[in-house]
């Protein structure tokens, strides 16, 4: 092992060169040889790019190489004044991209301390309850989909676009919504709309049902999972691994309720946790939550106020004082953050997003190592990455 | 938890033989097979969409569109520029002028690049006249890259003549009767002033000044429910709202603060600098060029931002004091 | 009496040329009808339609498909062994064609009749794994040779089961004929008397066939499409030909071996034959559109460590009862 | 195709061309009309089969092959436009293949940043000809939302790498929005791959989709 592939950062090297598909020399002792996964790659989620050293199917070491997804997320805050920022935070994480949405308004709200009517804060926690389970549906799906099963997928997008259209009867998009607003939100939500969600979580009750019949006490399935891609405790803690991820490997950390934003801590809900740490457990923990916002919309729906949806004066033009702040959701995949640093112009100074999907991505060296070239696969999808959200 | 989705938690199951797994495994699999037999006798779920369309939601966002609203026979923007300022992805292109006899300006161009559009909403909430909306598009395509700008001024052309002239004689009328009223309050002001400056000292006065321009704001707002018939009557109600907030966008974060004193009659400068970038590239809407651009290594660049901005806003409250004095006198 | 082609035609050549155009002319359009079957049945099973546009039920999607594939553009990567990736879709398609003719599908008819027909059946089978592993060692891609190296492990794996399933059999039949063997389930099929060994012969076909979930040497997951990644256009088609074909002979030797070929009350033979077939071929989509893959080293236990030693030990009872009761 | 007239095809052709494109794209008329004529007849193949090459072109219309490949948001709208709600394996569309050999058309989905240039590049190489490209979304039209003054980081359209036969607006479009896109992109196969002036002029109005003055959802004043 003495070619200089093996330094750090020599893969890295690679990647950004000319060729778009560089690898290092083989080996030369002809033990082990590369494979580029990715960017183009029908599990990778995306564009990610994984360099894997591979002894037969054996993964000796992996280098994952992002930034095929770059987008300049963080800079283009920099260029326009809050308000114009609105659209851009639902695409960072499109699959849970409500929550980004709203998660950004309260962070400006919290830093212009704006108070947020009570039903604006009702219809907030059930639509981003909402867009967690339909998150967590479509990583269902797509988990199932990079083991192999295919059917699971389709029953999940099924449901999902039930939540979809939902969603769409208040916000309007479907995928990438911009339906915060600093102070509240754009639509009241009716009648029909609590009803249809009444109605959908008695069906995606019953449907889970099914879903455990397909795929959970499905031999293969568990086959495949358990005892796979375990990312233990110390790993997690010391990767700054958040989310489903964390709580699969027995800490019950969930911003919902260490750091409750929002109204969320006049909700009864369970943090489930698993002590697996394996692909199992953190599916145990993403199924299990999807029981937990149901819970949480109901208890929403049964609370909802009425009264106006956005402050009396509505916020137009502003400009906060200097300073800095910061403020946390639990997102789909973990610990959403939003740094904003202020000049006391209109607009931010700096805007950093602490995205989960990063840091639940940088312990994949430690943990593919040793595993096969299915299991890759399997951990990713188990993790839930998305990539837009790494490459920010 | 219910039943429906309790999990055997990983690691809780009893262990078990190896003839027994395997048998155990097998009806697993059953199970699955099951399920997916059950599904292939249910119906699709499909909606078969070039023969059955989607029923949109009230919600809906696309491409924006002009309301035409009845009362006044066309559209009611009045090329304040506050959607083409607003617009993160600068795909709103407005131009405005102003006629004879009409009091207020009106769009002659209004483009919107649907392709570059986020369908973020922030136009239609910042619409002092309510005169935008969401259109009903949702499966336009092209072969071509730029059939996606649209002219929303278009269907409108035929009826701009007759609703200027109806517009004209409206606003004639109003400016008669505003001319009363107007009468009438200066001189009520002038006794509640001359009034206060008896009671009390200066500072009575300063306190007295934001309030004495609310109710003039606020006054042809509480009319225009009671006249109806002129038919400019009811947007104009928010006339004055409009302009006040058209002044805003102006404020540039770096822009020298004088600007805001620059006449009102005139469009927002913002808007002056997109018209030269427009007439320069007519089919690409050019983004406005004025950004603040942080300097995001040094720390002194940034330092001296901080104190710039204090000094802005110590500037501003000046002059905001001085234009108090000044109207007030 | 069983009559073969050769009876019918006494000329040999035109025999020849007659069998050849009938296999041709099947499997083709049996691979035109399951993919499209295919498409069908797991569009129904994910509640929507498939194919509806092309033809009544979309019933031509597959034909279509076939054209686009014959019009395209033949792509061969730089660095390749020529030979090798050349040949790769024609080897694997010829033998799998040879292996349709052994098959009686009435009680008097039958194309080709030998009394090995069952050792011609697996022969002609195993040389699918070579094919594929050309392909995937000549297209000089890493992904298809792991693909390729995947499919060898697991045919030699999963043909030993296969084999010895199968020889249950021929010890009860007391006969390697095809014909025989069919003739020698009286009134009851031999899924009754072998129901382990029919169990673990339809596992291990399905691995055979490369379907999923053993379908890991074209794993889409993980693999991009395995050993045939590099094939464009008609190479393509015919490895799609060959893996379709592949499945109605693994059925057809499960029909004959284990559920009574062409026997069956009333209807005609080749009906029940054909029926037969096509079901234990359904089971095989429900199969795929049901489960997750196994992964590489799972399958390799599940064949040595499950399927083997049952087999055998399936063997041995058999063996055991047939002494005792001889 | 192949059956171009072998002999005086392609010289004629490569003659003819760039006048015709200069003509389509408004410079003023080099050509009258009768030349026109006779030029597009020379730069027509040799040899036509008609029938042959319908055929052919119907069956490639119907057997678009995507190339299972995302990029970012409207990567999940295709998933949807793919699953059992709206299901394009009505059209034959529905064959995603992970392998750009067997590919026939690119959906771009999302946002093409600039390290991803040259490896769309060299997957668009990849595939065998004929085949086609679909620019889904706003990002992949030019640039959509990520479009602003100094933007580093993405490719301001697919059109900057390939050509693109398809756009379809919208931030993600709806699956719908795609499934028009493929069938116009059948339509457009279908059609032959003569050639043809572009018919674009200009911003066109809204009108093509129905203007209507139903209540949007918000209060319309009056």
């Amino acid at each position: 092992m003495t070619s200089d592939l093996h330094k750090p950062g020599a893969a890295l090297a690679a990647g950004t060169s000319a060729d778009p598909w560089a690898t290092p020399p083989a080996d030369p002792d002809g033990e082990t040889y590369y494979l580029n996964m990715g960017p183009q790659h029908p599990s990778m989620h995306g564009v990610l790019r994984l360099l894997l050293e591979l002894r037969g199917e054996e993964i000796v070491k992996c280098e994952p190489i992002i930034g095929y997804a770059h987008r300049a997320h963080e800079k283009m805050a920099e260029n326009r004044n809050y308000m114009m920022f609105l659209p851009n935070t639902s695409r960072v994480d499109y699959l849970s991209g409500m929550i980004y949405n709203i998660a950004y308004c309260q962070a400006v709200e919290k830093m212009l301390a704006i108070e947020v009517p009570e039903r604006a804060e009702h219809i907030r926690v059930i639509v981003c309850e909402l867009n967690r389970v339909s998150s967590h549906l479509l990583w269902f799906g797509t988990f199932l989909l990079d083991l192999g099963g295919i059917t699971p997928f389709l029953y999940s997008f099924d449901d999902r676009e039930q939540i979809l259209s939902i969603l769409d009867r208040v916000t309007g998009s479907r995928l990438t919504y911009c339906y915060g607003r600093f102070g509240g939100v754009t639509e009241d939500v009716d009648k029909k709309f609590l009803d249809e969600t009444t109605a959908f979580l008695a069906r995606l009750r019953g449907r889970m049902a099914e879903y455990h019949a397909l795929v959970t006490d499905n031999v293969i399935f568990r086959s495949r999972c358990e005892g796979v891609g375990v990312i233990d405790r110390e790993t997690a803690i010391e990767y700054g691994v958040t989310g489903p991820t964390l709580r699969a490997a027995g800490v019950p950390y969930d911003v919902r309720r260490a750091e409750p934003y929002g109204i969320y801590d006049r909700f009864e809900f369970d943090i489930p946790t698993a002590s697996g740490a394996d692909n199992l457990a953190r599916y145990y923990v993403r199924v299990a939550e999807m029981e937990q916002s149901m819970r949480i919309i109901e208890q929403a729906i049964a609370k909802i106020p009425d009264g106006p949806i956005m402050p009396e004066k509505a916020l137009k033009r502003f400009k906060p004082d200097v300073g800095e702040h910061y403020f946390a959701v639990e997102s789909a995949r973990g610990q959403f953050g939003i740094y904003i640093v202020s000049d006391g112009s209109d607009v931010p100074f700096r805007i950093k997003l602490r995205t989960p999907s990063f840091s639940n991505l940088a312990c994949m060296p430690d943990v593919l190592r040793g595993t096969m070239v299915a299991d890759t696969i399997a951990i990713l999808g188990s993790i839930d990455i998305v990539l837009p959200e790494v490459d920010r | 938890m219910s039943a429906d989705t309790s999990l055997v938690a990983p690691g809780a199951e009893k262990k078990r033989g190896y003839l027994a797994l395997l048998v155990a495994g097998f009806f697993t699999l059953l199970s699955g097979m099951w399920v997916t037999l059950k599904n292939l006798f249910r119906k699709p779920v499909t909606l078969r969409y070039p023969r059955e369309r989607p029923e949109l939601s009230t919600a809906f966002r696309s491409a924006i569109d002009l309301v035409d609203f009845e009362e006044l026979g066309s559209h009611d923007c009045v090329a304040c520029m506050q959607c083409v300022n607003i617009c993160p992805s600068f795909c709103i292109q407005v131009e405005g002028q102003k006629y004879d006899g009409v009091k207020r300006k009106r769009a002659t161009k209004f483009l919107v690049d649907y392709a570059l559009c986020s369908v973020c909403g922030l136009c239609i909430d910042v619409c002092p006249t309510e005169t935008l909306k969401y259109s009903k598009i949702y499966d336009e395509v092209s072969f071509e890259r730029d059939a996606f700008v649209f002219d929303l001024l278009e269907p409108f052309v035929e009826r701009e003549e007759a609703f200027l002239e109806g517009q004209r004689i409206a606003d004639a009328k109003e400016a008669e009767e505003k001319k009363k009223k107007a009468e009438a309050a200066k001189k009520a002001k002038a006794a509640v002033a001359a009034k206060k400056k008896a009671d009390g000292g200066e500072e009575a006065e300063k306190a007295e000044k934001p309030k004495a321009e609310k109710p003039k704001a606020a006054k042809p707002k509480a009319e225009a429910p009671k006249a109806e018939a002129p038919k400019a009557e009811a947007p104009r109600a928010d006339e004055p709202k409009a302009e006040a907030e058209a002044e805003a966008p102006k404020a540039e974060a770096d822009a020298p603060k004088a600007e805001a004193d620059a006449p009102k009659a005139d469009e927002p400068k913002a808007g002056k600098v997109d018209k030269a970038a427009v007439e320069a590239k007519p089919a690409e809407p050019k983004p406005k060029a004025a950004f603040a651009k942080p300097d995001s290594d040094a720390k002194a660049a940034s330092l001296a931002r901080i104190e710039a901005a204090k000094k802005r806003a110590l500037e501003k409250k000046k002059q905001a004091e001085q234009q108090a004095e000044g109207e007030g006198e | 009496m069983l009559k073969t082609l050769s009876d019918l035609v006494p000329n040999v050549f035109l025999a020849m040329l007659l069998a050849a155009a009938a296999i041709m002319a099947f499997a083709t359009v049996n691979a035109l009808f399951l993919v499209w079957l295919e498409r069908k049945v797991s569009a129904r099973m994910q509640r929507r339609y498939g194919p509806t546009v092309v033809g009544p039920f979309g019933m031509f999607q597959t034909l279509v498909d076939v054209v686009k594939l014959l019009s395209k553009q033949l792509i061969s990567p730089k660095d390749i062994d020529k030979p090798l990736y050349h040949l790769a879709p024609i080897v694997v398609f010829v033998p799998v064609v040879l292996g349709l003719s052994l098959f009686p599908i009435d009680k008097s008819f039958a194309l080709v009749d030998t009394n090995v027909g069952l050792v011609l059946v697996f022969a002609f089978a195993g040389m699918g794994f070579i094919a594929i592993f050309m392909a995937g060692w000549g297209s000089n891609n890493k992904y298809a040779l792991l693909g390729a190296m995947r499919a060898v492990a697991q045919n030699i794996a999963y043909e030993i089961p296969l084999i010895l399933a199968a020889l249950a059999v021929t010890m009860i039949a007391r006969s390697m004929r095809i014909a025989d063997i069919v003739e020698a389930q009286g009134s009851f099929p031999y899924i009754l008397v072998q129901p382990i060994g029919a169990l673990i012969y339809y596992i291990s076909a399905v691995a055979e066939t490369n379907r999923a979930p053993f379908d890991i040497p074209e794993a889409e997951s993980e693999l991009v499409a395995g050993f045939h990644t590099e094939y464009s256009g008609m190479r393509f088609a015919l490895f799609f030909l060959a893996e379709y074909t592949n499945m109605v002979i693994v059925s057809m030797v499960a029909t004959s071996l284990f559920l009574g070929g062409y026997k069956g009350p009333l209807l005609p033979g080749p009906v029940w034959f054909f029926g037969k077939v096509y079901f234990l071929i359904f089971v095989m989509l429900w199969l795929r559109w049901t489960f997750p893959r196994l992964r590489f080293d799972q399958l390799m236990t599940f064949a040595w460590k499950v399927l083997i030693p049952l087999a055998l030990a399936n063997l041995l009872v058999t063996a055991t009862v047939l002494k005792v009761m001889s | 195709m192949a059956l171009n007239g072998a002999g005086k095809g392609p010289e004629l052709k490569e003659a003819a061309q760039p006048a015709l494109i200069k003509k389509a794209q408004g410079a003023p008329g080099t050509l009258s009309e009768r030349e026109e004529a006779q030029l597009m007849a020379e730069a027509e193949p040799f040899v036509r089969f008609h029938l042959l090459e319908d055929l052919l072109n119907a069956a490639r219309a119907n057997s678009l092959w995507p190339l299972t490949f995302g990029l970012a948001c409207c990567a999940i709208e295709m998933m949807a436009a793919g699953a059992a709600k709206y299901d394009l394996d009505r059209f034959g569309a529905g064959v995603f293949r992970p392998s750009a050999r067997q590919a026939d058309v690119m959906i771009f989905a999302g946002t093409i940043s600039r390290k991803m240039g040259p490896v769309i590049k060299a997957l668009w190489d990849q595939m065998p000809s004929p085949k086609w490209a679909i620019a889904m979304g706003g990002c992949t039209i030019d640039g959509g939302p990520f479009k602003y003054p100094n933007q580093y980081a993405i490719y301001e359209g697919a059109d900057k790498l390939v050509p693109v036969d398809v756009y379809i607006p919208g931030c993600p479009p709806r699956p719908e929005a795609l499934i028009n896109g493929i069938l116009e992109l059948q339509n457009k196969i279908k059609a032959g791959r003569r050639f043809k002036p572009s018919t674009h002029e200009g911003p066109i109005p809204i009108a093509k989709a129905e203007r209507t003055n139903a209540p949007t959802g918000r209060k319309v004043k009056g």
